[in-house]
């Protein structure tokens, strides 16, 4: 079973474990990534282009299931305002091989991070906003699973 | 020729808009053409695309690099480089 | 914060997930073992040697916490009688990066495999019981670490 | 010697019992004499380690090899190969 989504509102973790859990056994691998609070961070913004983001994420998906044996992958993206401490991105990738479940996991949060079109914008306590400028290391990142 | 064009991130902020129908004018024909165009239209337009190479662009969803043509095409979506997931 | 347990009691994965998010920002890695019903396996026996595993459990633990930044570590093994579906292995792992959070959890499942002393009895659905023999596999993958 | 032996997964069904303390005759003071003693001793003990290569074993918690003296030790643990979490 394939899940992908975007969505603005909060990411049901425990939820989302429990659909994705359905019937399976074996391994599963899963990846949450949560909005740090640096530097005096109090909100930040995804913006993404929403047919893009969408196609984005189903090729993802589906690359990771032509690639390993998965019995059900989840990929669920937030979108929108957020604040420290809310859950960004839930990956969840379950397969009867522990090898296979944790390399799927690896290579689409690696790679969520350069395929999706997303833009961010960090909003600080003391009111300074900016839209954050690429990273070359997260290119680096997707790059070694040609 | 009329083109919609869609703006994201910081582009889409300093245009003062997500999306508009614009009406080509003969000669701008590919994406650096667009910018060109942009860039001199108005004040907005001057700071969006003072710098075209920090822009990206799609045409009807799927990246191009500057030369692309514009013909045929439904929907043009101007934005920084993306920042990832 | 660091929590360690082998217990007979089932696991708890969406208990285990709030005690280990308590405050905690960043990525999460986690990987989540259940028992297969492969070839008509009914029940899944695990022995362990108590001083031996919980002094095993704790040195992995900290082996992790010593090789990359943690902020919070779970590791819950369950030992005696399953059924398949059950939750053998419960690995957290929570980090500022999701590199540390992804290799610490990884690492921890690999060397669980080899390092925690455990012993597994399978009994099928034809009444058949057997010792399951110690896997080369599993030595390979855990000397990756070195 | 008073020695106490514990026994896990096969071994331990073999041996009908996880534990028992025996009293060690003089002579056997190392893991390779414990196990041919206990081979020796009566039928479980024949059953259990009628192959020693397939047993491993560790003494008040450490891990090891056949030649370990068995002078000081309080527990000596008699298993197969783990199989792991």
């Amino acid at each position: 079973m394939i899940r992908v989504a975007m969505q603005a509102a909060a990411i049901d973790v425990g939820a989302e474990l429990d659909l994705h859990d359905a019937g399976g056994h074996g391994a599963s691998a899963s990846f949450i990534g949560r909005v740090r609070g640096d530097d005096g961070l109090v909100e930040l913004f995804l913006e993404h282009h929403p047919v893009m983001t969408e196609a984005g994420l189903g090729d993802l998906a589906h690359a990771a299931a032509d690639r390993w044996q998965l019995a059900a992958l989840t990929l669920i993206h937030r979108v929108g305002a957020m604040a420290p401490g809310d859950t960004i991105v839930l990956v969840l990738a379950s397969s009867p091989h522990r090898s296979e479940a944790l390399a799927a996991c690896e290579f689409l949060i690696d790679r969520l991070k350069t395929d999706v079109m997303l833009w961010k914008r960090e909003t600080f306590e003391d009111g300074r906003a900016a839209w954050v400028e690429a990273r070359m290391g997260d290119e680096v990142r997707a790059e070694r699973w040609g | 020729m009329a083109l919609n064009i869609s703006y994201f991130a910081w582009v889409r902020e300093r245009m003062g808009t997500a999306d508009e129908v614009v009406d080509l004018p003969v000669g701008i024909t590919d994406l650096t053409a667009l910018l060109s165009w942009l860039a001199a239209r108005d004040a907005r337009g001057a700071l969006a695309f003072a710098e075209p190479q920090r822009i990206r662009a799609a045409i009807d969803g799927v990246m191009m690099g500057p030369g692309a043509p514009l013909a045929g095409a439904r929907e043009v979506a101007l934005f920084p480089p993306v920042t990832g997931g």
